[in-house]
């Protein structure tokens, strides 16, 4: 045998995985506490306390990070990033694992789901989170989608309670599995245009001559196809309806902030990367992409009665909003994922309080549910309308700043069709947010029924709540951020 | 030896049979079977332009989606047979509760 | 030359063997078309200069990822109601021919990429279990590493999702579903 | 305290008394709710007063106090301040907001005494209040909008208060959906001239840094047209939805389902000026694209006599005053339209005033008489003669008759239309003939409302009784403010100091009006006999002969003592002239209203998206093959898409 081969591991380089290995830690301690207690309530109180303590690992290790100059760094054979963009997408994926801890263990709890359990496989796909914001090649990529997935699959349908969540699991797996099929073959002929899957070496073949061999072409389409699955936008969309309203409350919040936003830091690495030269090629398609989920997402949206599909239908549009920013220029990526954060939070918060109404088995699902909210509960009543008020694009909420970054790039960039029909269907949108805002506040016949909320809860709504206004009443430091990460991506 | 068209040829043919079956069967587990056709062509992709290219990437690759397979071909039984313990089908277009 | 009509009957049964297991009514009898495809793939493989990867093909695909799905058919065991396919009707028709038009357009576009490039001599040592352990090691060290996370999810995910529920509706189920 | 506090001041009360009552009104109960409200509205016109003295102490030429409260967005080319800019413009504008405001709301503590949601009335109101002062002191154009956005959803919440009544629900919708098309393109112009002032290097909205660099944005152009005219109509067509002008106006008289005061404040005194305010506040922009200004006039004109028309056929007492107003702000626009920003001012003040007061003046007779329908109330000035002598002098403004307000600026505005330089003879003659009309809707108003003989029974008309103190206090004060608001404005042809023009001289350009006295006096005498005698017609037929307009089945079922005349010059009179107008009304009414714009602003647009909606839900059945096909089909028309063009295609 030859000489030892070394390990492509530079000082650093732990540190610059640092939140995916404190995930990783939190998943494994997981396991043991599953293992090593009987008593529930020893179980409880110890995935509560490492699950914590992973998420607070995770954003400090992040924090750690050393960017340097601000250019991208490749890492542990160039097969992963480490930069400023990074940085950002961890804090996001470790906030979303607190908040996911503290606001939805009633929902878990609710669902007859063993939170040590629940959380031992959200860990895994907070791994696959924490791994699509720096993926450097369409391996890491298709790995990391799939290991952000599959314990979603199970998690959809995990709970024995739920009469429609083994339907939603097949619906996602089964639709999940298409798409990383043609995602793979995607690649494979990206693979065989250029030699390569490093997007570094990509993009250089694309926007020099090697550009226009077909197969990169197909390739590009089938991985767009992929990508635009996990982030839900139409028509690859069909599968978030039915999977948000099937799934347990507490995985569809992970679907609509975790699944999107990391299939979103994906896309925008991909699409808004080395690889954007390569965007020109599909533009018109995403024109169209865009376009269909602006309007097909809040149309259906408009007239559902389930708390739940509205969310899930409206998430689809913003899908819409988000991917708008990519056809703009590095000032259209930032609104991107300015745009990607608010949402996020939003959205986070919005689930978050869905989660604390109804009662033993039962939790709220129809927007009638929830008349008379605001007489007998309104702090948390106030706080749900600032986070739907935000998702509707109303100031001063972040919402607001973000459809106007990414509308403002839209028509910069000479797309004003397209930013007319985002300001109409938003018009849409404010329709149906509001229809839940006058239940809640304009409706007195209902009774619904909030479960305890502990004191962690509270702050942490009260801090999303609190960031989501902060985003709307001064954007200006979020945004420095946003714009210094997209120069990192390039 | 056959030219890379060729065996690109049957990994395209096997793709589009794959894509068929998910769409057209009605049976989960011959859905599952496939997917499993879907991934294959990719790997036989993949080894097309491996040697193609003369490099060892998409060998490398290969073995990746054969293990990401596996996981995914076990966590799919996994969830049907959940599935056919609550409703005692296995039937994909009877599984239409969630709508609209 | 030999390598040609190999390369022509393996691609032929494969291929034969996919049809198969997408139109059989039989599940038991698409595992095992599914099986044959598999390992003439296998031999496709070999002939790539992917001797590991073939074997790896035979090992884990026919061998284990199928064994799997025998099993599972068996454990169903499906009644001939349960396993009926229903009639191959227009919009099953549509649905083929979308996938054939997919199939050409996509083999347009790999002629018109790969038309007339022909195999060179194989680089000594393509395909040898040293140099793929290298790059698995070096380049592919990540991803080696999330698919050992990928599997231990997988196993978590499957203990957990076919324990029995107390909401085990089969015969309710069976009732509804006739 | 500098004028600066003061300036911050203004705005915090109100929104302090909102969340004072929102979040601890259950506490304290509903009295102490709208002591709360009506002294956080006091204190605000006080503060306002002060930093209205503050500015006045300042040299006319730099007589701006900004209050920068921080950076709102900061995006380092971008820059929007949370700032507060007092200029004589919003002077007059904060000024007429916490003043009349504060009337309403103590007004409304009567008016809504026996109402049990007073404590969520008060915090919308108070919140509205904030919003409003937001949009009028806001330092640039997303502060304005962000006001704007509120003030929209407050109207909304206290359009819909009402909930348990299904049309007033509906209403509120119907407003909502109109105002957001407005706000659509109000949000697009703002998009617009955002990029295109970031193109030339300047990332400020600002209004003072946009009238500064209003030149290096002249040349810009998208398509072929210059991106001022653009963005200036697009804000138009904002104005147009929060202020009632066609064809966004359908909105407005729908409103009317809120409680009266709502009506009184925010459609009618503040609001619906929200749109004429911002024209005047954007006037470089306008200036700066003749053909959108003239679209304003006309728009303006049209919108005027349009629902003066209408007018002259509603037969309840709140519609009668929703299309006044609409009528009233098109002279607004006519104002604004041709340049004479002051005379738009004007107008909108003396508005406030007179149209503050009818609305509350009706609802008084609402209050008593517990009916909309004018065509029942009849003989109310015996039991009300509080409401009535108010009501009156309310009427005598609006209509136009010297010596009160109404007179003064609208004779202002129909001079400028007539003379000034962007001004023109149809268009004066179009607001001439509004005002007769004018006169004689809201005299047959008055006469159904309130002269002759009651049509009520006399079980009814036995209940009728004067409203408490709290309602006709404010009334008396706005009939003061209405009778003597015109001296603020007097013509130059009275050679009196025109106080309300010096005092706005150095925000607006200067308009010269080519006309000397004379044309100014025969105009005045001109409208003046118009306005006198569309009043005499009007107590003419609805007074002396007692007619009763024909109920809306055109069967009769009025009380048999309302018979009517035998006298067949007045058949013939009310077949020629006043059938027809009512035809012509109806027609407008019937057609415009319901069939034309309204579907396609409240009707077609939601329902092409329900439409869509269906379809998109009927897609959704639950099979998840045809979902997989969906996601294959997207994947095969990208294929298809980059094998047919697979060259860089520039996207159009």
């Amino acid at each position: 045998m030859g000489t030892p081969i070394p390990l492509p591991i530079m000082p650093g380089d732990l540190t610059a995985i640092g939140p995916l290995l404190a995930v990783v830690i939190a998943a494994a301690g997981f396991l043991a506490v599953d293992m090593a207690f009987t008593r529930e309530e020893l179980k409880n109180r110890w995935t509560f306390i490492i699950g914590i303590i992973g998420a607070a690992l995770a954003a400090v290790t992040a924090l750690m990070l050393d960017i340097g100059t601000g250019e991208s760094r490749l890492i542990l054979g160039e097969a992963l990033y480490a930069d400023l963009y990074t940085v950002f997408f961890d804090l996001l994926f470790a906030l979303l694992m607190g908040a996911s801890l503290v606001l939805s263990w009633t929902a878990v709890e609710r669902a007859r789901m063993k939170p040590v359990e629940f959380y031992s496989l959200a860990a895994f796909s907070f791994a696959g989170m924490f791994l699509t914001s720096r993926a450097a090649d369409l391996l890491s990529l298709f790995l990391a989608i799939e290991l952000l997935s599959m314990p979603l699959y199970v998690l959809a349908g995990f709970a024995t309670t739920s009469k429609t969540g083994r339907e939603a699991a097949l619906k996602y797996f089964v639709l999940g599995s298409v798409a990383s099929a043609i995602l793979l073959f995607g690649i494979a002929l990206m693979y065989g245009g250029t030699g390569s899957i490093d997007y570094v070496e990509l993009g250089a073949q694309v926007s020099s001559g090697g550009r226009d061999s077909p197969l990169v072409l197909a390739g590009l389409a089938l991985i767009l196809a992929g990508l635009a699955f996990k982030v839900g936008a139409v028509p690859f969309h069909m599968w978030t309806p039915d999977v948000y309203e099937g799934s347990p409350t507490a995985v569809t919040a992970l679907m609509a902030t975790g699944v999107k936003a990391a299939g979103l830091a994906a896309a925008i690495r991909f699409l808004a990367g080395p690889m954007a030269a390569a965007l020109s090629y599909v533009s018109v398609m995403l024109w169209w992409i865009v376009a269909l989920s602006m309007v097909v997402g809040n149309a259906g949206a408009m007239l559902q009665s389930n708390v739940k599909r509205l969310l899930a239908y409206s998430s689809i549009a913003h899908a819409g909003y988000i991917l708008m920013g990519l056809l703009g220029d590095s000032l259209g990526t930032a609104a991107a994922v300015y745009y990607t954060a608010v949402y996020v939070l939003s959205v986070a918060g919005a689930f978050g309080v869905v989660q604390y109404f109804g009662d033993g088995d039962r939790e709220l699902e129809t927007v009638d549910d929830f008349n008379g909210a605001a007489k007998r509960h309104p702090w948390i009543s106030l706080l749900f309308t600032i986070f739907l008020l935000s998702l509707a694009g109303i100031p001063p909420t972040g919402g607001f700043v973000a459809k106007f970054f990414v509308f403002g790039s839209a028509i910069q960039t000479g797309h004003i069709g397209l930013a007319l029909l985002g300001v109409l269907t938003s018009v849409i949108g404010i329709y149906y947010y509001l229809r839940l805002v006058i239940a809640m506040w304009m409706k007195d016949e209902g009774r619904p029924v909030l479960a305890e909320l502990s004191p962690t809860s509270w702050v942490v709504l009260g801090l999303l709540a609190a960031s989501v206004l902060a985003l709307g009443c001064m954007p200006g430091w979020l945004w420095l951020i946003v714009q210094s990460a997209v120069v990192s991506l390039v | 030896m056959p030219a890379p068209l060729e065996y690109l040829a049957v990994s395209c043919i096997l793709f589009g049979i794959g894509i068929a079956g998910v769409l057209t069967r009605r049976n989960l587990l011959v859905i599952l079977m496939s997917i499993e056709l879907m991934l294959n062509s990719a790997n036989l992709a993949f080894l097309t332009f491996s040697r193609l290219h003369g490099q060892l990437h998409g060998q490398v690759i290969a073995i990746f989606v054969m293990t990401v397979a596996a996981a995914e071909a076990a966590i799919g039984l996994a969830i049907v047979v959940a599935l056919f313990r609550q409703t005692g089908s296995v039937r994909i277009d009877e599984a239409t509760r969630l709508r609209g | 030359m030999l390598t040609t009509a190999i390369f022509y009957v393996l691609s032929f049964v494969c291929i034969l063997a996919a049809l198969m297991t997408v139109t059989l009514s039989n599940p038991v009898s698409c595992a095992l078309s599914l099986i044959l495809c598999l390992a003439c793939l296998a031999g496709l493989y070999a002939q790539l200069a992917a001797g590991y990867v073939a074997v790896l093909q035979i090992l884990i695909y026919a061998g284990a990822i199928m064994v799997l799905f025998l099993f599972v058919v068996m454990l169903l065991n499906l009644s001939d109601e349960e396993a009926a396919e229903g009639r191959y009707d227009v919009i099953r028709g549509l649905k083929g021919l979308i996938c054939f038009a997919f199939l050409v357009d996509l083999y347009v576009l790999v002629e018109v990429s790969l038309g007339g490039r022909i195999y060179g001599c194989p680089a000594p040592g393509l395909g040898s279990l040293e140099a793929i352990g290298e790059l698995l090691f070096t380049r592919y060290m990540v991803s080696f590493e999330v698919i050992s996370l990928l599997l231990t999810a997988a196993v978590v995910g499957v203990v957990l999702i076919t324990r029995k529920g107390p909401a085990s509706a089969l015969a309710a189920g069976r009732g509804g579903s006739s | 305290m500098t004028g600066e506090t003061l300036l911050a001041l203004v705005v915090g009360f109100p929104l302090l008394g909102a969340v004072f009552n929102g979040f601890f009104g259950r506490f304290h109960g509903r009295r102490l709710a709208g002591y709360l409200a009506c002294g956080a509205m006091a204190m605000a016109f006080l503060s306002a007063l002060g930093a209205v003295k503050d500015l006045a102490g300042l040299d006319p030429q730099v007589r701006t106090i900004h209050k920068h409260l921080y950076t709102w967005i900061d995006a380092s080319t971008f820059k929007v301040d949370m700032a507060l800019t007092l200029d004589p413009l919003s002077a007059v504008m904060i000024l007429v907001v916490t003043g009349v405001g504060f009337l309403i709301h103590v007004y409304s503590i009567g008016y809504m005494a026996h109402d049990d949601g007073r404590v969520r009335y008060f915090t919308y109101l108070n919140l509205f209040v904030f919003f409003m002062l937001m949009l009028v002191l806001g330092s640039s154009l997303p502060v304005m909008f962000l006001g704007w956005e509120g003030v929209g959803l407050c109207s909304y919440l206290l359009i819909g208060f009402w909930f348990d009544d299904i049309a007033k629900a509906v209403a509120g919708k119907k407003a909502f959906l109109v105002n957001r098309i407005g706000d659509m393109f109000f949000v697009l112009g703002m998009f617009l001239l955002f990029w295109t002032y970031h193109a030339v290097g300047s990332g400020s909205l600002a209004f003072a840094d946009m009238q500064a660099n209003a030149e290096l944005i002249q040349a810009a152009k998208i398509g072929g047209v210059a991106v001022t005219s653009l963005a200036a109509f697009c804000l138009f067509l904002g104005a147009t939805g929060k202020s009632a002008q066609i064809p966004l106006f359908v909105w407005l008289p729908d409103a009317m389902a809120g409680p009266t005061p709502v009506s009184a404040l925010i459609h009618a005194a503040t609001m619906v000026t929200a749109g004429v305010y911002m024209v005047a506040r954007m006037n470089f922009l306008f200036e700066m694209s003749p053909g959108v200004m003239s679209l304003v006039a006309w728009v303006g004109a049209l919108t005027a006599l349009f629902a003066a028309t209408i007018g002259m056929a509603a037969t309840d007492i709140k519609k009668v005053l929703a299309y006044s107003t609409i009528s009233q702000l098109g002279y607004m626009f006519v104002a604004v339209g041709v340049g004479s920003y002051v005379a738009g001012i004007f107008h909108l003040v003396t508005h406030a005033f007179f149209k503050g007061l009818l609305f509350l003046g009706a609802g008084s007779v609402i209050h008593g008489v517990t009916t909309q329908d004018i065509r029942q109330m009849g003989g109310v000035r015996h039991k009300m003669p509080w409401t009535f002598w108010t009501f009156l002098v309310g009427t005598w403004a609006i209509a136009g008759l010297p010596p009160f307000a109404g007179f003064f600026s609208k004779d202002e505005i129909l001079f400028h239309a007539y003379a000034g330089p962007h001004g023109s003879v149809p268009l004066w003659f179009i607001g001439y003939l509004t005002g007769a009309m004018t006169a004689f809707y809201m005299f047959r108003l008055f006469a159904l409302v309130f002269l002759g003989k009651t049509r009520m029974s006399k079980k009814e008309y036995g209940k009728v009784h004067e409203s408490p103190a709290t309602m006709t206090v404010p009334l008396a004060i706005l009939a003061g403010l209405s009778a003597i608001g015109g001296l603020m404005g007097l013509p130059h042809a009275f050679h009196m100091p025109h106080l309300l023009g010096d005092w706005l001289a150095p925000v607006f350009p200067e308009f010269h009006v080519a006309a000397g006295a004379g044309t100014e006096l025969g105009l005045m005498a001109a409208s003046v006999a118009a306005a006198i005698a569309g009043s005499l017609l009007a107590l003419y037929f609805y007074f002396k002969k007692g007619y009763v307009p024909v109920p809306d089945n055109g069967k009769a079922s009025l009380p048999a003592s309302v018979a009517r005349d035998k006298f067949y010059i007045d058949e013939v009179y009310d077949g020629l002239v006043v059938m027809p107008m009512k035809a012509i009304a109806r027609f407008l009414s019937a057609t415009v209203d319901a069939a034309g714009v309204d579907r396609v602003a409240s009707g077609w647009l939601p329902g092409l998206a329900g439409w869509i909606s269906k379809g998109v839900t009927a897609l959704q059945n639950g099979n998840t093959q045809r979902y997989a096909m969906a996601l294959f089909a997207g994947a095969v028309a990208l294929i298809v898409y980059v094998s047919l063009f697979g060259v860089r295609v520039p996207l159009a």
